[in-house]
This record gives C-alpha cells, structure tokens and sequence, in this order.
C-alpha cells in the first residue's frame, strides 16, 4: 500500500533525475577548478616561447580580458582559477597576433579543459 | 481500495504544508525607492554602480530594482498604480509617458532642472524637449537612439550602386533595383512612429502645429502613400516593413537579402552579433534622405505617487550623467543624454567595439530634423487610429485616398472625443 | 418523513462543501473582477482620475462609433467557427491513438507537444514559416512549381486571419485530443463486444455507441473552441499584434489594447461585458444543444 | 481488437504527427545552432550543432531558482486541481436544486478571459497579502473549470448500479468518491494533472503581475532576458523554451500511461 504511495513512476522519474543531478554536480565539482591548457606555434608550427596569452571574457556587451599567462619554452600555456563558461583565448608576441582569437565554450564555469588545436601565431594578413 | 484514502490523506497533508509555507512569506517595507527598467535586465553591473553611488547621498534608503519587458511593460506599471504601488522612477520608450503626463501621473521635473544648472547643462536641450508636455519637463534622457538608414553595401554592388540613395525618390528606385527573388530593397521597422520620417522627408505633418486636428490628408500624401504601396507591391520596400515588429526586420537584414534597413541605433548590434558578414565595409550606416529620423531615446521618470521627490530626483541624476551615464552607455553600447559622457564613451567605443562609431555618429546629427516624437496627450490612441488605415493602403487593400480620408475622420474623433 | 428532510438538507450541505472550494475561487478570480469590470464600464476612469459616472457613454461608443469592434467581433466569430475543424481533426487523431496499435504513446504525445511550448517561440517560427519570400511553405509551394511568386500570406487581409486560425489549430488539437480521449476512456469496452456481437459494423458501432457517449467531451471541446477564440491571445500577440489594420484583431486582444496600451479601462470595460454576454449566450446555446447539464448522459447498464 | 490490420493508423498518424512536428525541428534547430531562420533557402538539417545554448541559458537567469519556483507551484495547483475539481465534477453528478444555475455560473466563468482580470485580481491578492508568494500565484488556477467538467463526464460514466452498490453499503459520499468513483476516473485524473500542470508551469502575465521579488520568479518570466533589442539570444531564447517545454512533456508522459481502455468496467468488476 505505502509502496503504491511512494514507489510510483511519478517518483520514481523524480528520484532518477535528482540522482542523475546529483552526479552531474560531483563530476563538476572535481573538474571545475579553471584549468585551460594548450600551446602557441608559429606558422611553421614550431613552439613559441614566452608569448602572451590573453584570456577575455567576451559577450556582445562585455569584452572584458580576465587572465594572462606567458607560454613556456615549449610553447604551452595553462590557466587557473577562471570562472567562465564562454571565453575567448588570443595569444601575441611583439607585433604578431594569434589569427583571430579563438572562441572556447564550456559546459559549466571553470570547467578543465585542453585544447587540441593550437593558437598559430602570426598567421594573418 | 484503501491506498485511495491514504494517498488523499498524504496529498492533503502536503497541501496544508505547502499553503503554510508560503503563506508565512511577505513583503517588508521599509524607505526604498522602486525603479522600473525597459528590457534591459543584462545591465547589472552599471545600475550596481547607480545604486552605491546613490546610497553614499542617501544611504537610509535603498533601491528595489524591477525591469520589464516592453509589451507587458505598461501592464506591469498601471497595475501598480492602481494598486497604489506604482514604481517611483521609471524607463519609458515611445510616447508611452504622454498618457500618464496628460493625467497628471508624471512629477513635473521642470523646477529640479531650473536649480540643477550643472546638470542641466550636460544635457542636449533638442532632446531634453522630448520630453516636455504643455510646457512642463517630465523627462530626461537615459540613453540615446533615432532612426537611420542602414545600407547593405553587397547588394548596392551586385546592382551597380555606388552611394547611398542621396533623395527619397533614388532610394525607392535603389530599392527597386535591388528587389528581386527572395531579395527585396528597403524596410523599415513600424512600432511607435518609426516609420514616420518617410512622410517627414516629403513634407508630410501628422497634426497641425496646435495638435488640435489631423493634417496628413494632402495630396502629396496620397501620392506619397501610392508610392510606397507600389513599391511595397513590386517587392522594392519588404511587406515586413508594415506587419513586423523588431524581431522579424532585423533578423532579415541579417540574412542579406534587403538592400536597405531603415531601423534604430541598437537594431545594428543585434543584426550583426547574428550575421558574420556584418561590418563596416558591408554595411553601411546614413540619415535618410534630408536627415529625418523618429526619437527612439529611453527617458527616465518620476511617478506623482513618489514618496521622496528629491531622493528620486538624485537617483535620476546619477543615472543620466557623469559615470553613471558612463556605465549605461558601456553597458548598453548606446550613447547617452550627456554631451561630456558621449566623447568618452566615443572614445571607449573606438578602442573596444570600432564597428559600432559610425552608426552611433549619426545619433549626434541632424537633432533638428526629429520627428515623430509630437508631444499630443492622446498619441497612443493616435497611432492605434492611423496606422491600421495605413497598412490597409499600403498593402493594397484600400486605395490611398480613402485610407488617408478613413485615418482622417478617426484621427480628428480621436483628438475631439474627451 | 422528516428523517428524509434531515438527510437532504445533510445532502446539500454535502454538495455544498463539495462546490465550495472551486466556488470560492472562481467568485474571487472571476465574478468579483467581472462586476468591477460591469461597474467600469458605466465610468470614465484611469487609474489616475477619480470615477465619474457616465451612464451609456462606452456602450455608444463602442456600438455606433467603433467600427473596429464590430470587425473584431467578426474576427472573433470566424475564429470561434473554425474551431469544429480542429475538434473534428482531434476526434480523428483520438479515435486512432486510442486503438491498441504499437507506439500510441508516441503519437499521442508528438500531438500534444504543440500545447504546452511556449507561444513566443513558436509564433516567430510560424511567422517564419508564411514569410513571402524566405518562409518554408512559399518555398515548398514554389519548389513544387505551384506556384512562381510568394503568398504574403500574413501580409494580406484575406490570408492573415486563416492563417492565424491554423497555426492556432495546430496549437490546440493536442489540447482537444486530450480531452477526447478521456472521453473514449470512459466507455466501458463490453458496450462494443455485445455491439459487435450483434454484428454491428465499425461505422454503426461509432455511432451507436462512440459519439453518443463521448458527447460530454464533445461539449467540453465545443467549450473551449469559444473560449479559445478570445482566450488564445500569445498567438495573435506574437504572429501579427493584429494586423494588418485589424484583420486578425480578436476580442481579447482589442480589448488588452485598449485597456494596457492607450489605458482606456472604462471603455475596455465595456468592451469586456459585451464579450462575456455574447460568448456566455453561445456556451448556454451550446450547453443546450448537448443536452444540458453540460453534456451529461445517462450510462446505465 | 485485432481484427482488422495497423499500417493505416500507423501511416496516418505518421504524416499527421510529420506536420506538426515541422515547427518544432527548426524551434529545436534554432536552440542547436542559433541561426537565422530567415537565411534563405532553408535547411533542414543544422550545421555544427551544440549544446552550449543551453548552458548560456543556465547561466544567463538564475535557472534553478526558477525551476524550484515554478515546481513548487506547479505542485499546489496540481493537488489542488485534482481534489477540489473531483469534489466539484462528483457535486455536479448529484440531483439538487439550483444545479442548473451553479452550472451556468462555472460556463460562465470560463466566459471572462484571464486578462480583463488583472487588476482586480491583484488588488484581490494584495487583500489576501498573497503578493510575492507561491500560494498567490497558484490561487487561480487551484481549480478550472474545464478539469470539473471532465471529471463529470467521467463520473456521469461510471455505473449507477456501483454506486447504489456503495450507498447500501453505507459508504458516505467523500468515500464513494475516492473509493468507487475516481478509482474508475484515471484518465480523468491524468488529464487533470496534465492539464493543470502545463497551465501553470506556463502561466506568464499572472507571476509577472504579482511577483516583485527576483527570488519568487518561476521559469516564463525568464523570457525577457532572452528578448533583448541589443543581444541576439536567438538560440538561446529557443534552448530556453525546450528546457522549459520538457518537463510538461515529462508529466505528460508520465500521467499519459492511464489512457487504457478498457480501465472502467475491468476496475466495474472487482
């Protein structure tokens, strides 16, 4: 009888979802901590050591730069700490920019991230 | 059978938790003043900045902000001031304030502008007239906005045009080249007066000057309707232009496929965040032929009902000059009523968002040449009178003449009705 | 003999627990602001001024002088007219949900998805969808070779307010087909073994036994078609905020006009009373026609 | 039932649910890519979809909040629809005098469309000092009219000879109703909970009227961030109507499963 009341599918699709919620949030909870990782090259694909990378928040109201890191001598880079979930990364050394800066989305704020593709600097006009 | 009763029982008790939960929340009141914004919810940060600078004048009271969304906007606030809540300071577009102003619902600023020299310097007088009702100021300027002419410079190629259309004829014939297949010329957006510089640009008056009778039923209007309605049939200005509202408009100038766009500062941002081939060498932004354009500015007011005028009065001023117009006209990209606030803001713009100068330059021009912005206390009844004649001649459905001669008679029985 | 008058009057009380709650609320939320509308409407009032009696004023107004009203109550009228459509079309789809076939629960709910989305939403899409010259249904038309030159459908006088009709219809037969089918629930199964034992074909059977018994749905769809057609409001609001002039200018929407855009309450007012008597006379008829008591029918067995 | 063949109803129901799910493809579309449905000529398919409209729209209003708002309301109105409406419809199957007015009183009600009430309906809850609550919001819609008028025809349909049944066994009448009647009423029920809840879960200008306070606000009125004349949020306007449609699909599908025929007279014999 209580079952009827409390094991129903009513309660039951409402348990799931809480549980599946529940999950989600842990998984966040381990994987926010702001990381954005990835290197600079030049055209000819060779690691550009000590470039500027510029991390801004951008929406169409706000472009607002956030971080900025140094790249390291084998061109890599890696943020901390950012609580953004749409941003916009641009990397620059003396006069030459990263093409355009490239646009990062994520899944939740701060989520840890690599980027496959690096920012290629110099590549344009 | 039984788990009937007990689910009932389980149910009901819920319930009467539930009933009591919420019953057990209510409202404090304390001394707070109520703003009123128009749609413009994104913008947290600047009004953070209104309110703490405001609260270093009066930190006693505090400031409860609420914005709405322009069609349930004048729902939201007459059911609040029937209620006898009615928010104290207020963001009205359009003609809107006319109604209240003319049945005394509005705080005549008139005197606070008078003392406040200071401030009442900063601002454009032509658009600080906006606002002014039988000689009383209701209203000043939060941000800035009036029609323009964009232009699709891709298209004027692909028709051999070189320039923007320089006289009101050239632009309906440019629109014309241009209209073909899914193509189509000119459009214009329509809510409040939008359109009206089309009539303005060919000498039109709605009202005569005492705004006592109509005034559009001339000749040159009927041949002017004609026109439009012949363009609007052979495809030269988009249908849209009479049905749609901002949404549609907007969204088909980003497609590429109308020439012209006659449309609001703001409409730019929005066509362009949606289309990648937006910019300045595609799009070109211009003043109608002879520079007419319809105000479309955002003014904040006072409602009669406020408890403290002088507090409220401060909170204006904070808003509408020095940094807090500063942080509006950021937050917005809109240029505001504050002459010394708009060269920085020019400046800001130049640095971050280039794209944008050349459209907010046109603000700036022509302010003699605004129209569509008559001060008639019935305007809103006026419009509801006018446009629908008018869609009904320029979409074919009534000849010029009789529509223009059917606006007439509701026009005038609108303006001698009490 | 008065033990028989204790338990009526304890019936009635019953009864009249039973109606309270329901009661109550309708009395708050329905009568007492349709009464402040009735007294409105023989006022000149704003929020701002004070009332001031004006006897027939509005009613004058709006019978001799208004001739919007007289065209928005056609509108309102076609609208209410073409409701039978989507009721029938539901009937259909409820008849065929209802049969024991694999993947009802699917179809059932593929249909009824178009109530409960948000009007904004759909409503640029239709909008979208009778564009002249970017819409999909000009484009299928034209890429069939129906036709060479877009329909303005929503831009023309005649085609807005069909067009409108449909997308509302299409809004609400997952609504009626809901409805419906509780309807068909309610007939107990054994009625159509003995129907088909007497060798009753489907048609017969659907006669004999279907339509007579969901008859109170039936009414219940007629119902809401007349309210639909001053209540689905969103819908205009969005697709045309009826235009063009006031082609597809419904009731409702005149009378949110003029009441929130021009704050002319009082004459709103008016506008409202009329409406409700108007609509109420068609619902009684309505009631009438399905054998009163809201379309009750005796079951028995 | 199986007596005559499927394919019918299945190709029927196929072209019929293919037309209306037209709109819905480019409402979902749209929230996958956030193009302009006005690009010309329209495509079917989306190009490079993702999700992350949806996390702009998570972000963008404090979803949750809302979410627990509009459930929380969604919750009264349901329990309350079911109860007082079965309460009503059982009321409206008696004989009594007057029955005839109260019905016509209920039509008429439904004869006053929600926005003429407006303002008195908040100067009603203001009295009530329901302002700013769950309870405001819920008051009314707790019980509709329609939902009565269902359970009626459904009542109407049980078997009078169970219930003479349940009298001579000396059932009083609140037992006969949850005992005989609304145990034989599922689908009534399930289409009350479906319809009461997409009605509230949808209800705009009322919460939009009444509520001031940005932590009482339920989901609809997070439309307007997504309707702003300088962003475009076109994709994440639509994303926001998906995550605001599922739910009441959810229930729908849930509650749907008591559309059994059949279910009144197998429940008529035991």
């Amino acid at each position: 009888m209580l079952k009827s009341i409390f094991i129903n599918r009513y309660t039951m699709t409402f348990t799931v979802t809480i549980v599946v919620a529940l999950l989600w949030n842990l998984f966040i909870l381990f994987n926010d901590s702001g990381i954005l990782s990835g290197r600079v090259v030049d055209r000819n694909n060779q690691p550009v050591a000590d470039a500027r990378v510029v991390l801004s928040e951008k929406t169409l109201l706000v472009t607002a730069p956030r971080d900025e890191v140094k790249t390291d001598q084998n061109g890599y880079f890696r943020f901390e700490g950012h609580r953004l979930y749409h941003l916009y990364l641009e990397a620059m050394k003396g006069d030459a920019r990263s093409s355009s800066s490239r646009e990062v989305r994520l899944y939740f704020k701060g989520q840890n991230k690599k980027l496959k593709e690096p920012l290629v600097l110099g590549s344009d006009r | 059978m039984k788990r009937y009763e007990k689910r009932l029982g389980l149910v009901l008790a819920f319930f009467s938790i539930l009933l009591f939960m919420t019953a057990s929340q209510g409202m404090t009141e304390d001394k707070k003043l109520t703003v009123l914004t128009w749609n413009i919810p994104y913008f947290e940060e600047g009004f953070n900045q209104w309110v703490s600078a405001f609260n270093e004048i009066h930190p006693d009271i505090t400031i409860e902000r609420l914005d709405k969304k322009g069609s349930e906007w004048s729902t939201f606030y007459q059911t609040q001031v029937v209620a006898g809540t009615a928010p104290d300071i207020i963001d009205v577009q359009g003609g809107l304030w006319l109604e209240y102003a003319s049945k005394g619902g509005l705080l005549d600023i008139t005197d606070y502008l008078k003392r406040d020299t200071d401030y009442t310097e900063r601002i454009y007088p032509e658009i600080l007239g906006s606002w002014v009702f039988e000689g009383k100021n209701y209203g000043v300027p939060l941000y800035i906005s009036k029609t323009l002419l964009f232009y699709n410079k891709l298209m004027f190629k692909e028709a051999g045009l070189s320039g923007p259309p320089a006289s009101f004829d050239e632009l309906l014939s440019f629109a014309q080249k241009m209209a073909q297949g899914e193509k189509t010329g000119f459009m214009t957006l329509n809510f409040d007066w939008l359109y009206w510089p089309l009539f303005a640009a060919n000498g039109i008056e709605l009202l005569t000057p005492d705004l006592k009778k109509a005034a559009f039923n001339t000749p040159e209007a009927v041949a002017l309707v004609e026109k439009l309605a012949e363009a609007t049939a052979s495809g030269a200005i988009n249908k849209i232009s009479w049905t749609g509202r901002w949404v549609e408009p907007n969204g088909a100038f980003a497609s590429g496929t109308v020439g012209m766009l006659h449309a609001h500062a703001p409409a730019f941002l929005w066509f362009k965040s949606k289309a990648d081939w937006v910019n300045e060498e595609t799009v070109g932004a211009t003043h109608l032929p002879g520079g007419w354009s319809t105000p479309n500015s955002h003014a904040l007011l006072i409602s009669k009902s406020v408890k403290y005028p002088d507090a409220a009065w401060d909170f204006v001023k904070i808003a509408t000059s020095g940094a807090g117009a500063e942080a509006l006209g950021k937050g917005t990209n809109n240029l505001t009523g504050d002459k010394i606030v708009n060269e920085q803001l020019f400046s800001y713009f130049e640095k971050e968002l280039p794209a944008v100068v050349p459209v907010l330059k046109t603000q700036l021009e022509y302010l003699d040449k605004l129209c569509g912005n008559w001060p008639a206390a019935k305007d809103a009844e006026i419009k509801e009178a006018f446009y629908p004649e008018l869609q009904n001649a320029l979409l074919g459905q009534k000849s010029a003449q009789d529509a223009l001669a059917d606006a007439e008679k509701k026009v005038n029985r609108v303006l001698q009705k009490r | 003999m008065s033990i028989i008058k204790r338990k009526r009057t304890r019936e009635l009380l019953l009864i009249g627990f039973f109606l309270a709650p329901s009661l109550i609320i309708f009395i708050l939320y329905r009568i007492i602001p349709l009464i402040w509308n009735g007294i409105l409407s023989f006022e000149f009032w704003s929020p701002y001024k004070p009332a001031e009696f004006a006897g027939l004023y509005h009613y004058q107004e709006m019978l001799f002088y208004d001739d919007v009203f007289w065209e928005v109550l056609l509108n309102t009228v076609i609208f209410m007219l073409s409701s039978p459509l989507g009721i029938l079309l539901a009937l259909g789809i409820a008849l065929l949900v209802n049969a024991p076939i694999r993947g009802r629960n699917l179809y059932r709910t593929i249909v009824f998805m178009s109530y409960p989305v948000m009007t904004v939403a759909v409503g640029i899409i239709w909008q979208w969808l009778y564009n002249e010259k970017v819409g999909l249904i000009n484009y299928i038309l034209m890429s069939l070779g129906f036709i060479d030159q877009g329909i303005p459908f929503l831009e023309s006088f005649n085609l807005a307010l069909p067009c409108v009709i449909v997308a509302s219809i299409w809004q609400v037969v997952g609504f009626y087909m809901i409805v419906l089918l509780t309807g068909l629930q309610n007939i107990p199964p054994s009625l159509y073994e003995s129907a088909a034992i007497d060798g009753a074909n489907s048609w017969q059977r659907f006669k004999r036994i279907t339509l007579p018994l969901i008859r109170p749905s039936i009414f219940i769809c007629i119902v809401i078609g007349i309210i639909n057609s001053f209540t689905n409001f969103d819908l205009v609001f969005v697709m045309t905020q009826g235009g063009p002039g006031h082609a597809t200018d419904l009731l409702i929407t005149y009378i949110y006009d003029e009441a929130f855009k021009l704050s002319k309450f009082d004459y709103a007012a008016a506008l409202t009373v009329v409406n409700f008597v108007f609509f109420l006379g068609l619902a009684l008829l309505a009631n009438k026609l399905s054998g009163g008591e809201a379309g009750a029918v005796e079951t028995g067995d | 039932m199986h007596r005559y063949p499927h394919w019918p109803f299945h190709v029927t129901l196929s072209t019929i649910c293919a037309l209306m799910l037209v709109p819905f493809i480019w409402v979902l579309k749209t929230s996958l890519t956030g193009e302009n449905i006005f690009t010309y000529p329209p495509s079917v398919l989306p190009q490079d979809p993702h999700l992350f409209y949806y996390v702009d729209v998570w972000y963008t209003i404090p979803f949750f909040r809302y979410l627990v708002n509009s459930f929380l309301v969604s919750l009264i109105v349901v329990v309350a629809n079911i109860v007082f409406n079965a309460m009503a419809g059982y009321a409206l199957t008696r004989e009594f005098i007057g029955k005839k007015a109260i019905i016509i009183l209920f039509l008429s009600c439904m004869m006053i469309p929600f926005q003429v009430t407006i303002i008195p309906a908040y100067l009603i809850t203001k009295e009530l000092g329901l302002l700013n609550t769950h309870l405001g919001m819920a008051l009314p819609v707790m019980s509709t009219i329609v939902c009565i008028f269902v359970f009626k025809a459904s009542f109407d349909a049980v078997p009078r000879s169970l219930i003479d049944a349940a009298r001579i066994d000396g059932l009083p009448d609140w037992k006969i109703i949850f005992k005989v009647m609304v145990p034989l009423s599922q689908s009534a029920i399930a289409t009350n909970i479906i319809l009461a809840f997409i009605w509230s879960w949808n209800n705009f200008l009322w919460p939009l009227v009444i509520i001031r306070d940005q932590h009482m606000q339920t989901l609809p009125l997070g439309l307007s961030r997504f309707l702003t004349v300088v962003e475009d949020t076109t994709g994440a306007l639509y994303a926001f109507c998906i995550m605001v449609l599922i739910p009441g699909l959810v229930i729908f599908l849930l509650a749907q499963r008591q559309f059994i025929a059949g279910l009144t007279t197998g429940a008529a014999k035991g």
